[in-house]
């Protein structure tokens, strides 16, 4: 597309009003924090300790999202079965859910007197007021994003490399470890950063699912939102904030560049 | 709040545990037309100070209207309504009353700090002995800066006791046993509005604190279990 | 290290049943220990799915395959060994390397033992393929020539017990194809295991194997050395594929010996070959000769059909040369003889060729 | 991948483990209410209302976001310039904000006292407390959703098809609208049916941007937000909960349908 | 309906200059009105680019492109029509046909007018290339010699001035190729617009158009008519293109007329051509007899190598032998004398030729 054409002009129009209406209140939150207050915000043991909470349980629910749902997206991209499509939009489903509706659909399910309850008292699992339960929250959440992504990568798989590697000798598990995973990896990586993303701001279900105890279940967005109460503390929530903003682009352009193509930069083709 | 032709049109921001009584006052409200917007103070007084154009601003305390006051984003605030705390225990739970609380493993929620329903949780823990009130801080599982969020969990069960304002505990009627809290540990749970700076329906918005105080809304107020202010 | 020659005297054979689109496959094959056969056959014969059947990339409705005593697949016992503990080397169509491993990664994929000891038997391979120097580049970066003998050598790395290759010269470009053919004739002239080759082309069919099967929606239309093949065509279909002309028409018995055939749309030809009743006649086009109009019978050559030219194509130092006769017929001559009858479009010639070179097909 | 392998069934496992975990609390939504408080839910004024407003506000937001953000992805996905990396991490970083800080940053963009709150008053433009601000949260929270989709559609598109719709004589806008949007179709779908879920869910940015008014800005999640604060309120919040899932499930399943690959299911090829 | 004759009486010129990666596109050429012009090379030579080139695709860093009076691109004035403007007829190579519009949709893509009269006209293109049945139907569903005559007939239906065709015949199989072949030349002939057409192959180079321009490099190395580039090869690569046998030596004039060349690592060859110095000597293949070894000069062959046979690949009646004369020789024979001659691996024959059919290549 020439640029110097009306349509061209109006995409980059388009283009330009998309980013600044996106960017923009991102650059409000660090406009109303001084550099100052954004270093007072981390010397702050409460605002460092549920970073390092958030960063903590994200990983681990990270780690689960992908051991759990790289795997399931592959078997759910590969086999054909009745009710496919069906399946692939109720693991989609919440994503719609509102935060809160999230965390007390998790309480019904997974809660003491929930669908499940009985069961995992009996597995001696706690998750209501546990760490583990923040971690619970946040798979539940983020795992959409994973998936979604995931089996989109997987189903774009040529199938011969998959059939190669049979023929080669190779099971079910060294094809999909050696071969489907590598091939797959930019979308799972843009699935990863995504689904990070969203577990590093969420909110609305940890709160109702796992509470909120400082070094226990207080994630930093649940700390942005006490300091936000806190008379006063309205710049103190915005510098928590600018740092978790800084701590997720950080993680959104680091997970990128592991899924980057590699392949891409290989020297040009010639013969 | 713009004014039409018509009849005049007022902005309130009600903090969300006055949903339901200033819900009903507003529909009722002669001489004007009340929007209400319900939302946690603290969130109602971050848009007040990010210049958003109300007229009325009832908070569920009296700290933020006095700082917003200060700050000359709103007039002088009213005490227009009390609230007591109770505790809030599941229907088939072990807590049957206070002194259940200080039993080692029961579970309990309180609100965070940084809502009133905190503050007045701690005050009232305050007044009990050093020894219990050390108990029942153990005791504490989460702190949650949102009442929904502690009557999610005492209602499924999650918790065996939480400490809410006696209006919250209407919202899930049926699916909690409250445990009321004698007269001397209760808080002065005061509830104050007043009418934002610049509003362009002052007269209205003076009316609408009149009728809290002792009109058609007080009586709403009441209804929904709100001690009058004294 | 040595490869494919490890699995002498095991021959490999095939028979399944299986429904497709439109049609059923349905053959049998064997192929001997060090044997090169070709399946030739036009697109959609099911080529690709008979190599997929062997390698256990697709289960037939009934079927068998072994390799020697080893038994891959009994639809009736049942018996079914997983494509991944069949050691059945398969070269794809448009190879298949694994994208993000290097060459001699691919080699190795199949290989087992230490780290150390398959890059050292990998490169070894890639050595003796004439592409040692490449054994860190990625896919991505080989010529398509490169890439399949990648892909030739990641198949026999894992020392199989039969290799198939469907369709290997297609992803070459015209130019590096002649090339590789010769060197792929090479590869497999040493193995010493059953070798299964599909192609679209009778040519390159000829020039792999010792055999060629030539399939037809799903079934086998004839096996045989690849002359006998051209030679004797079995069918019209075979006699097309083979590049020769065929004519249809009615057979009967001369006296002398020799059969007539009445041409549809008008014409006689005689030939050699014993029919009658419906046949299809099968000339090759290099067994015709142009000549002007007129000039009968100065040769021993019995058939002559007279028409106009409507196509002429040189290709190297011959002509292609269409003629409307009744049935258009395809000849090819020097570009000596074509410049010599001032061939071009329009022009009159008889097309004549020997009773001899005339291939009867009897219709059913 | 056969299933009857140790990997195959593992992946199984992990199938059937995802989706439970995924689909079991909003199932236990469902278990929670009665089919008649569903209907009663639906027969409440300020719930239909409330859903209404869902509807319509969710509608324009997505009018808008696929307006701009399509030629806008067009635009990113096929022009390569300097920081265009950036551009794209910065369009995706709203994904990671908290919902309450990104109603915090768009106050401190937009709102009254904002950086750009001059210049829209002035336009006699209002937001805040308004169902414009309400369209305005909406697309805050979800553009990015569709824009990395739609970019990443975009740029899979064959570029020869574009370089053919040239020298057949289309201009730059004829190419998008005949041939590009038509070819990353089921991805522009795709991305639509993410935003627009997310949108149908959105409860944060748009209760701190636009207020919760009922019929003006009041929208679903907010209405289910309000109804926890009304005496037994729970129930009538999980049903209106409910009926959100069955609309925001139609929705998702509607919008994929319709970018479905309908080329797929052309006859077969053959010769 | 019409198309390409509207544009009677206009050429095509293009001169361009353009850094590629490893060397420089630098070159000229001119197609007249109703010409074929084919671009034939090796893989990444350029040619695609210079068709890039032309449709306005891409701009070169200096160069000329006009039609006619009508100016392309001229980047010393500057001046530059964007390709939307140039109504460039362009064939992809993989056809690059819009895979959500049916066939019609398709072809009228490029026409004006009220959608009845372009689905009328698009209708007319299709039948009259055979495929009117297939008007609605998807490219996926299309045979790839079918997507071939969409893409024909889509390029064809904006009426363009000129018209390229980028390896119009690289997507077919190798079975859909030669009936495709022919039915694009006839579709060609019919044109009076210039074509430029580019083939990775010299015979196909040699059967769509009139002249020939081979391009290495990045630079055009010979231009003519097929018949003159394959027995007048400007350089050796430019023969070995052509399919001759490539050998180097040194000439040097003898008494007599002839010249001898002594071969690189052995041997000696006369020629009828001129040349002194290093030289390349190429012949065809065709032109090469085998003998067996010993019967000299019983014919007026004047050059003869002896070898061994390295290769024997059946061809249909022919047959391609391999030599190790020092340097390694490819010849062609008829099926005939290759039984008589008892040819196999290892017989060691004579290749014979004569000194006319020696064509000498200077090497500056
Ligand atoms: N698993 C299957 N079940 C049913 N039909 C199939 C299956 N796999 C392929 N087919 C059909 O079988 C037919 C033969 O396909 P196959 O790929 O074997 O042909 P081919 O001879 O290899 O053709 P080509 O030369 O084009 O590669 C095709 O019509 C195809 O659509
Ligand atoms: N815009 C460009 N700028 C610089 N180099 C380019 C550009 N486009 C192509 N090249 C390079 O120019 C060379 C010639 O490419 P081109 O596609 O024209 O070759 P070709 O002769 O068509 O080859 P093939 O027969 O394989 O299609 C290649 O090395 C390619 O990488
Ligand atoms: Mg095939
Ligand atoms: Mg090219």
């Amino acid at each position: 597309m020439r640029l110097r054409s009306g349509f061209g002009l109006l995409a980059l129009a388009a283009a330009a009003l998309a980013v600044a209406f996106l960017v923009l209140p991102v650059v409000a939150i660090f406009a109303d924090v001084s550099p100052g207050r954004l270093l007072d915000a981390l010397g702050e043991e409460s605002a460092r300790e549920a970073l390092w909470l958030s960063l903590r349980t994200t990983v681990i629910a990270m780690v689960l999202v992908v051991a759990v749902g790289a795997p399931a997206a592959y078997l759910l991209a590969l086999k054909r079965f009745r009710g496919r499509s069906l399946v692939l939009a109720a693991i989609e489903l919440p994503l719609v859910l509102p935060p809160a509706v999230a965390g007390i659909a998790l309480l019904a399910a997974l809660g003491p007197d929930g669908i499940l309850g009985g069961a995992l008292a009996g597995a001696g699992l706690e998750l209501v007021f546990q760490t583990a339960g923040v971690v619970v929250a946040l798979v539940f959440v983020s795992a959409p994003f994973f998936l979604r992504q995931a089996i989109a990568a997987f189903a774009a798989l040529d199938p011969r490399l998959l059939e190669a590697a049979r023929t080669l000798g190779a099971g079910p598990f060294r094809a999909f470890a050696t071969v489907a995973v590598p091939s797959a990896r930019p979308g799972l990586a843009a699935g990863l950063a995504l689904a990070w993303g969203r577990a590093l701001g969420e909110f609305g279900a940890t709160l109702l699912f796992a509470g909120s105890l400082e070094g226990v279940t207080q994630t930093a967005p649940l700390a942005i939102f006490s300091a936000f109460n806190r008379p006063g503390g309205f710049t103190s929530a915005l510098a928590l904030s600018a740092v978790l903003i800084v701590l997720a682009a950080t993680i959104l352009v680091g997970v990128k560049l592991l899924g980057a193509d590699r392949a891409v930069e290989a020297p040009p083709q010639v013969r | 709040g713009g004014s039409g032709a018509g009849e005049p049109t007022l902005t309130v921001l009600g903090a969300s545990s006055l949903t339901e009584a200033l819900g009903r006052y507003g529909e009722s409200f002669p001489g004007a037309k009340v929007r209400s917007s319900f939302a946690g103070s603290d969130q109602l007084a971050a848009q007040i100070e990010q210049g958003a154009r109300a007229d009325v601003f009832a908070s569920a305390d009296t700290a933020y209207p006095a700082q917003l006051h200060r700050e000359r984003l709103v007039g002088k605030p009213v005490v227009f309504a009390r609230n007591r705390l109770l505790v809030v225990t599941p229907p088939h739970g072990t807590v049957e009353s206070l002194a259940d609380l200080t039993e080692p493993g029961t579970r309990i929620v309180i609100g965070d700090p940084s809502v009133p329903v905190g503050a007045y949780t701690r005050e009232v823990l305050g007044r009990l002995p050093a020894s219990e009130q050390a108990a029942i801080l153990d005791n504490v599982r989460s702190e949650e800066p949102e009442v929904t969020a502690v009557l999610a969990k005492v209602a499924g069960g999650a918790a065996d006791a939480g400490f809410v304002y006696a209006t919250d505990a209407r919202t899930v009627a049926g699916q909690v046993r409250t445990v009321p809290l004698p007269p001397r540990l209760q808080p002065d749970v005061a509830y104050a509005a007043a009418v934002v700076s610049g509003s362009s329906e002052e007269e209205d918005a003076q009316r609408y604190l009149e009728g809290l105080l002792h009109g058609a809304g007080g009586a709403d107020l009441r209804e929904a279990g709100f001690l009058p202010p004294r | 290290m040595q490869f494919g020659e490890g699995a002498d005297g095991r021959s490999l054979a095939v028979a399944a049943r299986m429904p497709l689109r439109g049609f059923e496959l349905s053959l049998e094959l064997a192929v001997g220990p060090g044997e090169r056969l070709a399946l030739a056959g036009p697109s959609g014969a099911g080529k690709t799915t008979l190599l997929r059947i062997v390698a256990g990339l697709v289960r037939p409705a009934a079927g068998m395959v072994a390799v020697g005593e080893e038994v891959w697949l009994d639809t009736a016992a049942p018996r079914e060994v997983p494509a991944e503990r069949r050691r059945c080397g398969f070269v794809f169509q448009d190879y298949a390397l694994f994208p993000r491993l290097s060459a001699w990664r691919n080699v190795a994929f199949g290989m087992t033992g230490p780290r150390r000891q398959r890059r050292r038997r990998a490169q070894e391979l890639l050595d003796r393929f004439g592409i040692g120097a490449l054994a860190d580049a990625s896919p991505g970066s080989l010529s398509s020539g490169e890439r399949q003998r990648v892909a030739l050598a990641r198949a026999l790395a894992a020392q199989p017990r039969a290799l198939l290759l469907d369709e290997p010269l297609a992803a070459l470009d015209p130019g590096s194809r002649r090339g590789a053919l010769r060197e792929l004739q090479a590869q497999l002239a040493g193995l010493s295991i059953p070798v299964l080759l599909v192609t679209h082309s009778y040519d390159e069919a000829a020039l792999l194997a010792e055999r060629i099967a030539v399939i037809d929606r799903g079934r086998v239309v004839q096996t045989g050395a690849p002359a006998d093949v051209s030679t004797r065509p079995a069918s019209p279909f075979v006699a097309d594929f083979a590049g020769a002309a065929v004519l249809h028409g009615e057979a009967s018995r001369e006296p002398g010996g020799l059969t007539l055939v009445r041409l549809r749309g008008g014409g006689e030809l005689r030939s050699t070959d014993e029919a009658a009743g419906p046949v299809a006649v099968s000339v090759f086009p290099w067994e015709i000769t142009l000549q002007p109009p007129g000039g009968e019978g100065a040769d021993s050559m019995l058939n002559r059909l007279a028409g106009e030219v409507i196509s002429v194509t040189p290709v190297g130092n011959r002509v292609r040369v269409g003629i409307a006769t009744p049935q258009p017929l395809g000849t090819e001559v020097t570009a000596r003889s074509a410049a010599a009858l001032g061939l071009r479009l329009g022009t009159r010639v008889v097309a004549a060729w020997k009773a001899t070179a005339t291939r009867l097909i009897p219709l059913s």
